[in-house]
């Protein structure tokens, strides 16, 4: 990971504020180390993450986006992350149908007491994000000039 | 034009050593919009926050950043600080490049690299933030208790004797609840009547407690502190202000036959009546149902006996509204309806059990009124089907309890010790009896709870028969129960004089009517719903709204009381100040905008959006709107989420402020 | 069926039932069918009724000018009801106001447009007045054939299907008639429109085109009835059927839910279920 | 009213008294019975506990034919025969995959939603003021002892008929008759069921129970709706009564055999004489 050539892929991860921020917390709090490429951006819910906002991740160059809160029956709103759960079963199959590629795309449950799968969920998004290379497409689409 | 202060931590060598502080303050000075930026030692120390409050009044800052530790830790610290220094708390915003940087990345120059892009988005983030001001709610400070039961008196006593107004609603004619009718109470068996009694009294004599018995809530409206309750006082029959509770009335009433309900219909009662003689208040009810005068026309001797007058055969049920800041739902437990029809309409009785059939097979609280002093056999143990005393009795536990395929699955929780407590109460009573016990395993947590099982089986000789119960059949008068004992690893037949069924507890009936009124959660056995079942256990997701006793879960006396002593403090926190102070970061809806499509009221957790309408000056409707009740919402923003035009947004997590935090990445 | 058509609207409008009627009339210019709103009973024999029908109509019941012509009566066909009953439960129209004339269709185009190979709705449901008979019964309700282009869609590579997209979605000009066109979309201000933030690219780029139409699709998840009026009006002739589909097939396969199909089944966004599958998730 | 008739292989065969008595005592009441062309099997004992598949394939072919005949409500007075065919209708009705494989087998379209209904539902959807209304001959003589045997109410989740432990629907309509059923302990016991054929000391023993406690209970006869009970309890008696050496001398009478007494129809149109417990 310190050989500087090495492709670092950008992840973007909106997280709830009340358990997977305070598990990215934790695993500050315990010194577990994770790839530095990933950005968190706090929101209070996943239930406030709305499906533009992982379009707009890609266009800003994200390879791989993460979306992680609390886990069923934990939310902090009651019901955020199930309203957010949702979302995401029916957003996911458009995205397939439009080839937007969901192996890039990354849901999880993250505790406050898991600093530990934090790091893990990121360790191997970024693992797996350096296998699918560059998200190359999409960067193509956003870089096209109009045609008209 | 924005003029951004940014902050650096160095966290002594926390961010420092990992994070080059400095080179990331030069960075980041020249983002648009930034003023100043500088890095410091410790920015939560006192110097570090007086460095902060100088450079707000000297740059004059519309905005700071302060890059260190997580938001957790100190966002509270540094907004306070700022506020100090005049500049509204919520244009602080903060990078966490301790916890998610410094802390968890090696290498120097990509931990800067990630601290300056974390910088960076912060500081895109408070250029779009706006000055919010705390929302204040006035509080009414009066508190509504639905429940008189053991949980609901406690509450109302202790919210009353805080200083506060109490108005406690009981659905029957007296408050005392499940509890007046106990018998002896574990582990101690002291009466049940007599520790109660004198708090029902202490209620009715309260000066800050209003009584509304024969009462039902028809309908809630408004939001923590400010709650509009509408009581439906059922029709009495009865001026209770003029009633002195003579008796002369219900003695003189020539219609004896109805069924007590107070008795579980071991006993019989008049149409004047009062439930027990020990009610609170110690006024009758009319039971239009069994009174000649209302069935034939004739009668009314109750009538001409009262001296007071104070018979109203014309009384009609009234209407009242109590205005009140907190809710306190106690509303307790029903038990498990044994025959065959379930309201849940699938699970299937136990008609195996002959509960219905024969008037030998009775459940436990119906025991407990055989057993009571005050009981329809005052006290002395007769079966109903003869009066005889009997000789056998057979006692099963989990009676729909932890049973999926007839009854709930969860544990009922009191059923072991109350069982053991009835094998006591009956081999007290009748020595030469002979107690059976089937159960499936005793659960007798408690502070000296097993010792009063053990007790149970060593001294009063109660046999344990760890099996269950197939089938209970009559011959000859009595009671034949099969069943099998699974530690003996045999069928086991018993010829029993009487039965008794240990039923699951459940919610009391119409209870999840209540909790839409309320907008109290409630889980697929109705049981309501707490806040958080560790740290918040009294509240609930309604603001403002708590619940105490067995309508929120099984228990047993002491925990009621427990709770409710808990929601009382609650109750009276909430009271000790004027206005509520609420967060203001929560949504608000662009009414202009708004299509009214509603799917933002649809999704919100806590009921905060409304359907509005806007008129003009005539009242004419220019258009309907979603509009957030401030005294609700709680700031999750999931209605931002399902908003399609976004005309529902979140202060301080806007969608101008995460747009700008992610295009700050590009 | 044309004649009865024109009856009933004579009877609507000399009754006061209602004072307009919202249906089908022929175009002067050309062979066109274009929509016509009556407000005199004798105007009524403007209305045509043939398989040139296309519009779903119910896009106009929320136009200010048609509101202010008064109590209305809608021809709808089929496809075009499910559009009302969605619009109803999302507030939109107060059906207690509205008289719906169902057209019973046997289908509509020459050749078929693709909803009618697998329509199930030929004669309109909950409709006030049916008007004439489908020689095709509704079949019973099952699934098969009705997303058989996403699948065979699906089938594709990933290559072919990004190929595909981004050939199809270089042509869209963002003139925005799928959105114009579409019953669902009545916001006030389109979120494509807002430029605080820009949420989506307005220029007619390809990273604008997927923005907005990855937006447009998903705003109508479990919303979407299948009229499929936003392929007929894409001047660029892009098959915005297919990502409609892909919702629709989710919502079915997930929720046994299909947009204004049951006026009783509760809408699937802004709800949840706490037994909602999540292998998906981590 | 007329609905569809599976009468299954009892009624057809050993049981053909119950058979007589069925379509006797409803024509009486005006139901006409429709019996299902070409009719196979019910998939009983043998099927359930080798294929699972053809478990519910037999039934399945059943209800096609009364789906594809028009047939939405179906009589098995066979409690083994109701009870397979309603649970081949539930699973069908659950699974359109099943319902998919099971049309391709039985070369018939499925769906399960063929209504299935035993002897006593029908009775109930006939009415009891009807039944009243054409019944010329009180049962006022009758003390009987009503028997569901293990089959009638179980499993309760398939069946979802009267209460599965304490069942009284038979008894309501006997006393609405004006017969006085009495109350007894073994009303849903097992009797051995077709075990009359593998062990018949266990049948003994459990008909000798049953007996003994409805006569211990103060019935003159009893009163079953399924033909293996009637075997088991009337076919039986004597060899239970010499086993034992005791006397029972029950009548034993099929549910229908009552009703239609009641009706005014004779005997032997009821088969109640081809029984071998006869009391007069």
């Amino acid at each position: 990971m310190s050989d500087s050539n090495d492709f670092q892929p950008k992840i973007i991860a909106y997280v709830c504020n009340w358990c997977t921020y305070l598990g990215a917390d934790l695993a500050g709090t315990n010194r577990l180390e994770y790839p530095a490429s990933v950005r968190i951006v706090r929101l209070p819910c996943t239930g406030r993450i709305d499906f533009n906002l992982i379009v707009k991740a890609f266009e800003t160059g994200a390879d791989a986006v993460l979306v992680s809160g609390c886990h069923p029956g934990d939310c902090h709103y009651t019901a955020g992350n199930y309203h957010a759960r949702r979302r995401w079963m029916l957003f996911r199959p458009l995205l397939e149908a439009l080839e937007i590629d969901t192996r890039r795309i990354h849901f999880s449950w993250i505790s406050a007491a898991e600093g530990k799968k934090w790091q893990q969920v990121i360790t191997e998004i970024a693992d797996k994000t350096r296998e699918l290379g560059p998200y190359s497409d999409y960067r193509e689409i956003c870089q096209a000039e109009s045609e008209k | 034009m924005a003029r951004i202060g940014v902050f650096i931590c160095w966290c002594g060598e926390n961010i420092a050593r990992n994070v080059d502080v400095e080179q990331a303050a030069a960075e980041v000075a020249d983002l648009p919009g930034v003023a100043c930026a500088l890095a410091y030692k410790y920015m939560c120390s006192d110097p570090g926050q007086s460095l902060m409050r100088r450079k707000i009044a000297e740059e004059r800052l519309t905005g700071v950043v302060v890059a260190s530790c997580s938001p957790h830790m100190h966002l509270r610290t540094f907004r306070k600080a700022a506020a100090m220094a005049g500049l509204n708390p919520y244009l602080v915003e903060m990078a966490n490049i301790r916890e998610h940087c410094s802390w968890v990345h090696h290498d120097r120059s990509q931990a800067t690299r990630k601290a300056v892009e974390l910088i960076r988005m912060s500081v895109a983030k408070v250029r779009n933030n706006h000055a919010l001001q705390p929302i204040a709610i006035p509080v009414t400070r009066r508190a509504l208790v639905i429940g008189g039961g053991v949980a609901g008196i406690q509450a109302a006593l202790d919210i009353a004797d805080a200083g506060y107004q109490v108005a406690l609603v009981e659905r029957e004619p007296s408050i005392g609840g499940k509890m007046a009718g106990l018998s002896e109470t574990f582990p101690t068996l002291d009466c049940s009547q007599c520790i109660l009694t004198p708090r029902m009294v202490d209620v009715g004599q309260h000066p800050n407690i209003t009584l509304h018995t024969y009462s039902e809530i028809e309908a809630v409206e408004g939001y923590v502190g400010n709650f509009k309750a509408t009581i439906r006082k059922k029709a009495r029959y009865v001026d209770v202000a003029k009633c002195t509770g003579c008796g002369q009335c219900w003695n003189s009433c020539p219609s004896k036959k109805t069924p007590s309900a107070f008795d579980y219909n071991m006993g019989n009662r008049t149409a004047i009546y009062v439930p027990f003689p020990q009610a609170v208040p110690a006024r009758p009810v009319i039971d239009r149902n069994a009174c000649l005068h209302f069935l034939k026309g004739k009668c009314g001797l109750c009538a001409k006996k009262c001296q007071a007058g104070a018979i109203r055969f014309d009384d009609q049920d009234q209407l009242v509204t109590e205005e009140v800041g907190a809710i306190v739902v106690a509303t307790g437990f029903q038990l498990y309806s044994i025959g065959k029809e379930q309201t849940n309409g699938h699970t299937i009785g136990y008609g195996e059990y002959g509960y219905g059939q024969s008037p030998d097979v009775i459940d436990s609280l119906q025991f407990e009124r055989l057993v009571s002093a005050s009981g329809p056999t005052n006290g002395e143990i007769r079966r109903p089907s003869d009066g005889k005393v009997p000789k056998t009795v057979v006692f099963i536990s989990c009676v729909g309890s932890r049973d999926n395929a007839k009854g709930i699955s969860y544990c009922s929780k009191i059923c072991c010790m109350y069982t053991a407590k009835h094998t006591m109460l009956y081999k007290h009573k009748v020595h030469d009896g002979q107690a059976h016990v089937f159960y499936m395993d005793i659960r007798a947590g408690g502070k000296n709870y097993d010792e009063f099982v053990r007790r149970a089986i060593e001294q009063d000789g109660a046999q344990y028969h760890r099996g269950r119960v197939s089938k209970i059949t009559q011959e000859n008068g009595h009671l034949i129960v099969r069943g099998v004992d699974t530690l003996a690893g045999e069928p086991l037949t018993i010829e029993a004089d009487l039965v008794v069924l240990a039923a699951a507890m459940r919610p009391a009936d119409h209870v999840e009517e209540l909790a839409q009124k309320l907008n109290v959660g409630y889980d697929e056995n109705g049981f309501l719903s707490e806040s958080h079942p560790k740290l918040r256990p009294v509240e609930t997701n309604a603001a403002g709204v708590f619940v105490c006793g067995a309508c929120q879960g099984p228990k047993d006396i002491p925990e009621s009381v427990a709770q409710a002593s808990a929601v009382a403090g609650k109750v009276a926190i909430m009271f000790s100040r004027e206005e509520l102070s609420r967060e203001p970061e929560i949504a608000k809806v662009n009414e202009t905008n708004c299509a009214a499509c509603f799917a933002c009221v649809r999704a919100c957790p806590y009921n905060a959006i409304e359907r509005a309408e806007i008129r003009d000056r005539k009242g004419n409707l220019v258009k309907r709107t979603a509009r957030v009740n401030q005294g609700l919402c709680m700031g999750c923003g999931t209605c931002v989420a399902v908003c399609p035009s976004k005309s529902i947004d979140l202060d301080g997590f806007s969608e101008q402020q995460i747009y700008a935090m992610v295009e700050s990445l590009e | 069926m044309q004649e009865e058509l024109r009856q009933t609207c004579r009877r609507l409008l000399t009754d006061g039932t209602v004072q307009v009627v919202i249906g089908y009339g022929q175009a002067a210019a050309d062979d066109r069918v274009v929509p016509v709103f009556i407000t005199r009973p004798e105007d009524a024999d403007q209305l045509v009724w043939n398989d040139r029908c296309f519009a779903n109509l119910a896009k106009y019941l929320l136009r200010k000018e048609v509101a202010a012509l008064g109590r209305a009566a809608i021809c709808v066909k089929g496809c075009d009801q499910r559009a009302l009953l969605v619009l109803e439960q999302e507030s939109q129209i107060d059906r207690s106001q509205l008289t719906v004339i169902g057209l019973a269709c046997d289908g509509v185009g020459e050749p078929r447009q693709a909803k009618c190979q697998s329509c199930d709705v030929h004669t309109p449901r909950q409709a006030d007045i049916t008007v004439g008979q489908a020689s095709a019964g509704n079949p019973p309700a099952t699934a098969d054939g009705r997303y058989a282009e996403i699948e065979a869609f699906l089938k594709k590579t990933p290559a072919e299907r990004m190929a595909y997209w981004k050939a199809e979605l270089s042509r869209c000009v963002k003139c925005y008639a799928c959105r114009q066109v579409c019953p669902m979309c009545y916001c006030r201000q389109c979120i494509v429109d807002k430029n605080r933030p820009v949420v989506i690219s307005t220029s007619a780029t390809l990273k604008g085109n997927f923005a907005w139409q990855i937006t447009r699709a998903f705003h109508l998840a479990g919303r979407c009835v299948g009229c499929d009026e936003c392929t007929r009006a894409c001047p660029a002739g892009i098959d915005l059927r297919l990502l409609n589909l892909s919702l629709a097939k989710a919502a079915e396969e997930n929720f046994s839910f299909r947009a204004g199909m049951d006026p009783a089944a509760d809408p699937i966004i802004g709800a949840y279920s706490q037994q909602d599958h999540e292998e998906f998730i981590r | 009213m007329d609905i569809g008739y599976y009468p299954g292989c009892a009624l057809h065969g050993s049981s053909n008294d119950y058979g007589s008595s069925v379509r006797a005592c409803l024509a009486a009441l005006g139901v006409g019975l429709r019996e299902l062309d070409d009719w196979i099997c019910c998939g009983a004992t043998a099927a359930h506990s080798l294929n699972h598949l053809l478990a519910i394939a037999l039934p399945a072919r059943n209800l096609a034919i009364a789906e594809r005949d028009g047939l939405p409500d179906l009589l098995a007075p066979c409690p083994m025969c109701s009870m397979e065919l309603m649970k081949a209708g539930r699973a069908l009705a659950a699974s359109a995959e099943l319902r998919r494989q099971v049309s391709d087998i039985v070369e018939l379209d499925v769906t399960g939603e063929a209504k299935v209904l035993n002897l006593i539902q029908v009775l109930q959807k006939v009415g009891l003021d009807q039944i009243k209304e054409k019944a010329v001959r009180p049962l006022t003589d009758f003390h009987p002892a009503c028997y569901y045997g293990c089959l009638l109410t179980r499993p309760p989740d398939t069946l979802r008929f009267d209460d599965c432990e304490q069942p009284s629907s038979m008894e309501t309509i006997l006393r609405a008759l004006g017969a006085s059923p009495v109350e007894w302990n073994m009303k849903t016991e097992c009797c051995g069921a077709g075990l009359t054929m593998a062990d018949e000391d266990v049948v003994l023993e459990l008909s000798h129970k049953i007996l003994g406690n409805a006569q211990e209970h103060g019935a003159d006869c009893m009163v079953v709706a399924c033909p293996m009970c009637h075997v088991n309890l009337d076919m039986k008696q004597p060899e239970v009564e010499r086993r034992y050496g005791c006397r029972h001398d029950m009548a034993v009478y099929y549910l229908s055999d009552l009703v239609g007494l009641a009706l005014g129809i004779d005997r032997h149109a009821l088969g109640i004489d081809r029984h071998f417990v006869v009391k007069q």
